[in-house]
């Protein structure tokens, strides 16, 4: 069996540090509240479509509560105070705000009990959904087993979502067991979710709470043709980070992309947004049993692979606890790496088997989720063919849960259908013909490996220092994580953050909060 | 097209029957979308690599018909050759109700019938002579066809009561393999080609007919040829009954003999 | 052909003059003979797997000019999808000294000599804003032509004194790109587009020079793009001055900057 | 290190055995020889060139013997006589036959003392060329040095040698340290080599003597370009094996394939006929330095490689034998192995890891030949490129010393230009991501994989047994080896064995025999 000599109080002081880190952020941001957040309770509560110029209804409520100077109260206490007042569901009072007929400011005051029973009592339809879809799931797994790991998970990207559930289904027939629908283009930045049944992206498909439905029936229709359970992944992340959260769980998706400090260094989104948004988005996902991948791959194209592991692991690290802290088990945690280590240096194979399985190691209940090859690929698919070979091998070789099927042609477009299925044939072959491997294999003592797993790990602490002395949110300033420089008060989205009033509720929070910690 | 071509070597429509499609539609290639008509290619030009040869890669994907052609990789394999891997968009689409498929008529028996077959036409075995013929020393996929133990769990003629089975083996002149046909009797000549380059495989397969029309032997057999780039069309345009490509199951064979021999009887 | 066309951003040929080449050859793709014009295929046709799906593909390679089309492979991948790789030989070939490439102009030049022509030119450094507009988020390409660290050990514009540069970085609304460049007086804009998908760059790319023509900048700025499908054929189409393809270096770019300001001053 | 653990008792046992199975064969054919021999013997003497209408004229001198019955007495005491009667050399004795101007039976006989004299004479001229070349080859490795292993091979088999030594060079420039030229069907059937340049060959280029001289400059010219030396190779098998040996010998050929049992099993030539053949053929290729091939990845295209691991290992302790027996040392016996297994089964890359490793301990000092993935390769030339990736993986493992580096278009044509380029940038690809990585592992104690290779083993030395008990004559007609049945007394070529006379002599193999076991 492989195995690292790893020195356990090196990991536990990493423990420690990131939990320090982390609790430290949380703390310094618990009084803080965003618009996403707030849009996210409405949706709870049952507001659902879009005017008749476009405009999602959530986003209306809670521009309209900026625009009266109401925000800080919170969604909830607003929408329940108007339901009591006017005998109302929240979303006919939404409706209502669309039209113009009703302004939540002026409406009298019910009184603080009886509105923060209302509010509790509009959100929790959308809690109880949430776990019957949790219990569906359970149910299909039962009944439709998964058997053989690391699971493979392919990409779908026509930017039609009708295409996509054609592409999705062949791509299960094809052995797939994960299949995601990556997102348009530029969708990240826009502070409201799209409505309905897309057909238009760019380089993805929008994330709409109508496409997720659409794949899901394809894709629960397709797994009991096959037998297997195969599972659905969208994105969470970007500014309606906990609108997807709840959308991908009342749809009954399976894994989030859902990272504590994504939007912060790849779409320079605002840090405190990020980190508040996060944290709820992560919550909803704990609760609806959904597995989230966490995205240090990206590090790696950025800046060179070989010396970027002490990075993704103290990323890891912290990840890690940001995602315990929302109530998530390790079993729904799947913590990124990538294959991006330079096929042009000698021993790449070792270097990468090291790093590998040392992520795969410090996080054994997390479904470590394994990137392939991407920025060392170019238009000759055929070697780009051979590299995903290796990483296909690394992957079996160390365990992985979660295999990210690299693609050919990855350096020229999104995955054709040919594609996906030469991708996905590959990696099957590899997880069969190289299965029992692992466990017949031993590092020397003290190689190349087992001293190149140490020297990361030791170089991970010292980063985890230097992050906990300066703080969590001067490292970033500092651009410790992926070369990326961002400031505090920089970056999209910082106006839609405010501080909650005296009377701010969030039930969903509590709700869940009571769910998960209990 | 009218002409009658390609491979359909049967096993994949039921029982081989000339595959004549309902579809009526054009169809394109799909890459991400249906109609996207996308096409991957790749190849060398004999020209040094750089914006020239780049353009040259471009040029030939228009003679190809793709439209918007993308050069992918442009790699330098020698002072004088660059290799190339593009995509690019086809338009001009295939009619499906226009295509006619050439396969062997038969339809699929098992092993009981097949024996049941050949007992009730010819009361006896049939006489089976086979061949990697020429240069060819290519006799796996013949054993695979032949042998007892067969191929991909499908046994071979020599499990049928139906067939009496005489394997030459490899690289057998085809006077050796006419003289042995004659000397046995034979009901069917089977031969295998899997060597093509430079179309060997081409002048082989003539002459061997040739041998059987000038001892007038070519009207006593079902001659069969089989290799992995053998098609039924090409078989029949070089004079033989039938033609087996990849993947031939032997019951496809078994199944078409007995059935061509019976057919034979009748008329 | 005589239309100016294709990729050539230059570097391959010496400091990337347009590449006229010396030779009047027909060239054919190279397999393992001169001239025999062999080039590899692969795509799917929305048809299930079958003799039909091999006929489909055979008259596909067919439509594609290639002669001899061999099916190499032909699996089912989805009940109604089958892909093919196959082989065929093309007889049309490209005449090399027909062909027009398009290159941006410039001499290659090292970093001292960049410096001095700017010098001598403007008498103080270029200023170049530099984006990744529109919802492109992929920075590392306009990066790697602007940051000091460069490229494969070629230093960025940043390392040379002749340019002052501003890196946007991504994402960013071509509206912001055209306010940053009035602001500066920037004497060129280089713009980033890496993801192509249903030609989204191009209307980007579009709406950038209109924008530019609408404020009365067009004619004050070198306007360049770059990106792994940009090709300088396609940049002079959408109406910019320059396009730099893949693994453009630093050098290259900064060389280019250089003569054009110099030319413009001249002109 | 990967090191698999192997009862040294059952390996000296296994050689004991092949040691006797190999010595009996010797023993009884030690009073044979054959026209091939005969021919290579009049080549050695400066017989060269053809007839007008084509025929060689070794054959003809040959022919000539056989047809006065005196072929008996061997070709070099009836040239010496001639030579010495005649006043002519070789040569012109040879052309004299040709136009009937003589009668080698009917020349007075020149006394044994002289005549044997003159046969020496005769043949050592081209004994000295060869031994000039070995010491060109030593000279150019000084100059040129190979520095990585395992040493890429890649064929060439346009059919035009011409195109063969442009695509020779273009592979050596993209990394190849080997090429082999493949010869066209048919060509071992041939009872005589053909003469002078040939443009027109089917799935390979006839190997001639002009051919080779023409191949070896080119890639000589490409050695001093590249600053390495490009090996050589092509086929010493077939009705000419000892011919050729020549021909390779004195155009500084540096490998040749050249297996005791091929041409019986896979050309169905008759076993005295190989038997004596490849002995005297090795003698040749031992004394010019040249590394032999031996053909055991033959055996695995017939039979199912999972079960033929014992079939493998005793033909390679067998031709190891009759290799020592010809004078070959241990550095010049290039056993042959395939990663043939089929990669439908679970754990294939485990069991090939296990036989390769096993090959490659029990030989040590051998160059062990190893052969890609063909059998089981389709034409979808992505899934193919796939595992070829694997086999270069284990090679790289298990330190496999020549690498005949698998084509992603192995089912469908010889390899186009490109082809080569692709999979000679995958192999060496992997020589350097893998390049230390067998150095860092071990296996676990009686895992599956050294279990796998002890059964092997045990099965080899069981089988071996069956040979010795049997004889190595009986033991093939009963299809021990790659399921094949032969006659003793059938195959092809049987006509050309005869039995020496008494006065028979081999003056170049006494000059060999004296040089190689000095
Ligand atoms: C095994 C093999 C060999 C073995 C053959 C052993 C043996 N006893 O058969 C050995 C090592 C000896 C060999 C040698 C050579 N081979 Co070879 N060989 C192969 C290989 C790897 C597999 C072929 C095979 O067994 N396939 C499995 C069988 C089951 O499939 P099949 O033949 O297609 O048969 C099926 C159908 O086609 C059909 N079928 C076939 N025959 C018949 C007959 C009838 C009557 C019917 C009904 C059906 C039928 O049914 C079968 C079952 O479905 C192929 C590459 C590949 N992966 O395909 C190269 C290949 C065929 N060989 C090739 C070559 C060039 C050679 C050599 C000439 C190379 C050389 N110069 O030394 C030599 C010489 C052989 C000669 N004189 O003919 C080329 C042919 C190229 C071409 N298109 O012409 C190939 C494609 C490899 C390559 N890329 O270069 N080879
Ligand atoms: C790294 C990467 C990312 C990173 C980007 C990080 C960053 N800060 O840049 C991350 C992970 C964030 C990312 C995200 C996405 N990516 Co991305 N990504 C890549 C990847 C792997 C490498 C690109 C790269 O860095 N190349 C290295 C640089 C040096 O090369 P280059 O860009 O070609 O630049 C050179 C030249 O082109 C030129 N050049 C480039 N720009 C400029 C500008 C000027 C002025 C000049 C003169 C020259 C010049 O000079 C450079 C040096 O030679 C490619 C695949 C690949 N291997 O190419 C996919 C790829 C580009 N991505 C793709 C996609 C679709 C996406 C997503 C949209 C997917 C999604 N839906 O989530 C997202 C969203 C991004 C967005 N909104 O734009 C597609 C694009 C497909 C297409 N043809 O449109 C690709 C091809 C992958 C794929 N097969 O799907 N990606
Ligand atoms: C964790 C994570 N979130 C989100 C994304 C995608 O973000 P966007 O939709 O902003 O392009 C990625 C990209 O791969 C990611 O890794
Ligand atoms: C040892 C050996 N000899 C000879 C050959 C080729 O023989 P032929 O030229 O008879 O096809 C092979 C085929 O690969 C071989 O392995």
């Amino acid at each position: 069996m492989l195995k690292l000599s790893i020195d356990p109080k090196i990991v536990d002081k990493c423990h420690e540090l990131s939990e320090d880190i982390t609790s430290r952020v949380a703390r310094e941001l618990s009084s803080l509240s965003t618009v996403a957040i707030e849009r996210t309770v409405a949706r709870f509560a049952g507001v659902d479509g879009v005017t008749p110029d476009g405009v999602p209804l959530p986003n209306v409520v809670v521009n309209h509560l900026v625009e009266k100077g109401k925000i800080h109260d919170g969604v909830a206490m607003h929408l329940a105070n108007a339901c009591l007042a006017l005998d109302k569901t929240p979303q006919q009072v939404a409706e209502m705000i669309a039209r113009g007929e009703t302004d939540l400011s002026a409406i009298e005051w019910q009184g603080t009990e009886a509105v923060t029973e209302k509010a509790r009592e509009i959100c929790q339809g959308s809690v109880d959904k949430i776990r019957a879809r949790r219990a569906e799931r359970e149910a299909l797994l039962e009944e439709l087993p998964v058997t053989e790991t690391p699971w493979l998970y392919v990409i779908c990207a026509t930017g039609n979502t009708y295409e996509d559930a054609v592409q999705g289904r062949l791509a299960a027939s094809q052995g797939a067991d994960v299949i995601a629908v990556i997102r348009s283009t530029g969708q990240s930045l826009l502070d409201f979710v799209p409505h309905g049944i897309t057909t238009e992206g760019f380089g993805g498909t929008y994330a709409t709470q109508a496409n997720f439905k659409l794949m899901r029936e394809a894709l629960d229709e397709e797994s009991r043709k096959l037998g297997r359970y195969v599972r659905l992944v969208n994105y969470c992340s970007g500014l309606c980070m906990p609108e997807i959260a709840y959308m991908g769980a009342v749809e009954r998706l399976d894994m989030m992309l859902n990272d504590a400090m994504y939007g912060i260094l790849f779409r320079d989104i605002n840090m405190e947004r990020t980190f508040v948004d996060q944290n709820f988005s992560r919550m909803i996902n704990a609760y609806a049993g959904i597995i989230i991948n966490t995205g240090e791959d990206n590090y790696l194209t950025t800046v060179d692979a070989f010396g970027a592991g002490p990075s993704v692991l103290a990323s890891q690290f912290m990840n890690y606890h940001f995602a315990k802290k929302a109530g998530l088990k390790d079993q729904q945690i799947g913590l990124g790496h990538a294959f991006e280590i330079d096929p042009s240096i000698e021993d790449s194979l070792s270097y990468e088997l090291a790093m590998a399985l040392l992520v795969r190691q410090l996080f054994p209940d997390c479904p470590i989720k394994y990137m392939p090859p991407t920025v060392h690929k170019k238009g000759d698919i055929f070697t780009s063919h051979v590299l995903d070979s290796n990483f296909n091998l690394v992957s079996v070789l160390t365990g992985q849960s979660i295999h990210l099927v690299g693609m050919l042609t990855e350096a020229i477009h999104t995955p054709l259908i040919q594609d996906r299925y030469l991708s996905v044939r590959a990696a099957a072959y590899m997880r069969r013909a190289a299965k029992g491997l692992g466990q017949n294999l031993e590092f020397k003592q003290d190689g190349l490996i087992d001293r190149r797993a140490a020297s990361i790990l030791n170089d991970t602490l010292k980063l985890l220092e230097e992050v906990s002395e300066k703080g969590l949110f001067a490292a970033i300033t500092e651009g410790v994580f992926a070369g990326v420089k961002r400031l505090r008060t920089g970056g999209k989205g910082r106006e839609g953050v405010f501080k909650k009033g005296e009377w701010y509720l969030n039930p969903v929070e509590e709700a869940l909060r009571a769910e998960l910690f209990s | 097209m009218e002409t009658v071509m390609g491979n359909g070597n049967g096993q994949a429509t039921s029982g081989g029957r000339a595959a004549n499609a309902p579809h009526s539609d054009l169809v394109l290639p799909y890459g991400d979308q249906r109609n996207d008509g996308v096409v991957q290619v790749s190849f060398t030009l004999p020209v040094a690599a750089g914006p020239l040869a780049e353009e040259a890669a471009r040029q030939t994907m228009k003679l190809m018909g793709l439209e918007d052609p993308q050069v992918a990789e442009a790699t330098a394999i020698g002072e004088e050759f660059t290799f190339f891997v593009g995509y690019g968009k086809l338009t001009r689409a295939v009619e499906l109700s226009k295509l006619r498929v050439a396969a062997p008529m038969w339809e699929e028996l098992d092993q009981a019938a097949v024996n049941q077959l050949v007992q009730d036409t010819l009361g006896r075995p049939m006489v089976v002579v086979g061949a990697a013929t020429g240069s060819d020393a290519h006799t796996v996929g013949l054993d695979a066809i032949l042998n007892y133990k067969g191929f991909a769990g499908n046994r071979g003629l020599e499990a049928y009561s139906a067939f009496k089975v005489v394997n030459m083996g490899s690289q057998v002149p085809n006077e050796e393999l006419v003289a042995k046909a004659r000397e046995l009797g034979a009901d069917a000549i089977l031969v295998s080609q899997v060597v093509t380059e430079r179309n060997v495989h081409l002048a082989n397969l003539t002459n061997l007919v040739e041998l059987l029309e000038a001892e007038g032997l070519r009207d006593q057999v079902v001659l069969v040829v089989g290799g992995p780039r053998i098609t039924h069309a090409l078989a029949i345009e070089l004079g033989y009954d039938a033609g087996f490509g990849p993947s031939t199951r032997p019951q496809d064979v078994a199944s078409y003999l007995a059935q061509e021999v019976s057919r034979r009887m009748l008329n």
